[in-house]
């Protein structure tokens, strides 16, 4: 079980702030195409990853990175701050 | 050093005593202040963060800028929630030996918390809401540093 | 607009926040403090200037500043005579539209300031006192621009 | 008569802040050989032109500038504001 988390639009597409998900997924990769595959306001706001970044346990992470130990993940548009 | 991330306005001029009465040894300060800017049909702007990684992402921006240009003090405070136009958004303060250490900070501060601190920024118009496109140059604006 | 060349200290928060509140339209504000900074036997910093060419050449850098950077308002106060070590000296504010137009217009008015507006810096010393001397690079400073 | 200030260690190296002067001098340069020419503590003060500036009814002006018109004339070292 992993927390996932959306914010900006990614929350608005998908329509929820969090959810505990259950995946064997391994990188970031494994578990969008797991999220792309459920429904179609998942593919809608992972349509084009460049407009996307990961946050890993609060951390700004990679696409291609795995999730092993990984208790929460968080998807965003580039942040615009300041 | 002290990071506030927050939904209440918080005094400018306050902040800035404050933080200038603290920094004893200091021969520059350094302030910047964003302002949400009255831009034509705009009647808000609503800022959504990432409670947890905001603070954690801002302490090691701050502790990074301490380091590098041997800060006495610095200060970020950071609003999120509804904010009206003319209301500050935030606010950094740097304070160093000399000048030049303290602008470089200062803006350094500013480029980092601009893409790299889980901020996003909606205006709220008349005309329908939107929320701020990333621009490359404030990417760009990393490559400096 | 506002310069002030005084001998009184002047309330820096108070003016941030006076500052800040008359811009209406910017979104970014970024002023600059200089601070007698308390260093070894330093007893005092006396400031002496040219009564008259000090405001004309003032104003002449802030009026350069504000059209270069199509500033809202910007703001100098600038003391003379006997500081402690520990007061603020002077000070600049400016408003524009984005950050990097109110960042480059304060280090401009500094930079200029520095090396062309009519201020000559004494250090008080159980050791004696000391005219400052103007570095090369203050003057170097100036080709940037 | 041309009023001619001095500041900073040129005031105190000539001992006074400020004097009216009668001059015939066509430049700054021939100002400042007359000044030398008075008395040790000007010659001093005027030792090393490198050293010092000066403005012309309050403007930053050169050595070399004519005086024709001129009302004030002040000489200082290099500015330390700031």
């Amino acid at each position: 079980m992993i927390d996932v988390l959306y914010f900006a639009w990614v929350r608005e597409r998908i329509g929820l702030p969090r959810e505990r998900i259950e995946t064997s997924a391994a990188t970031v990769a494994d578990l969008i195409n797991q999220l792309r595959a459920r429904e179609e306001r998942y593919a809608a706001a992972f349509a084009d990853l460049s407009a996307l970044r990961v946050a890993l346990d609060q951390q700004l992470s990679s696409f291609d990175a795995p999730l092993a130990g990984v208790r929460e993940v968080a998807f965003f548009p580039p942040m615009t701050g300041g | 050093m002290k990071v506030s991330v927050q939904s209440a306005a918080f005094d400018l001029g306050a902040e800035v005593a404050a933080f200038t009465a603290r920094i004893a040894g200091a021969g520059a300060v350094v302030t910047f202040t964003g302002i949400v800017r009255p831009d034509g049909e705009l009647t808000a702007m609503e800022i959504e963060h990432y409670p947890g990684m905001t603070e954690s992402a801002i302490a090691g921006i701050v502790a990074e800028a301490v380091a590098r240009w041997s800060l006495v003090d610095a200060l970020v405070i950071h609003r999120h929630g509804r904010l009206l136009p003319g209301e500050a958004i935030m606010m950094v303060a740097t304070a160093a030996l000399h000048r030049s250490d303290a602008f470089l900070a200062a803006e350094f501060l500013m480029d980092y918390l601009k893409s790299r601190a889980p901020f996003w920024k909606k205006e709220i118009a008349a005309r329908g809401d939107a929320w701020v496109v990333a621009k490359d140059a404030d990417d760009d604006a990393l490559k400096r540093w």
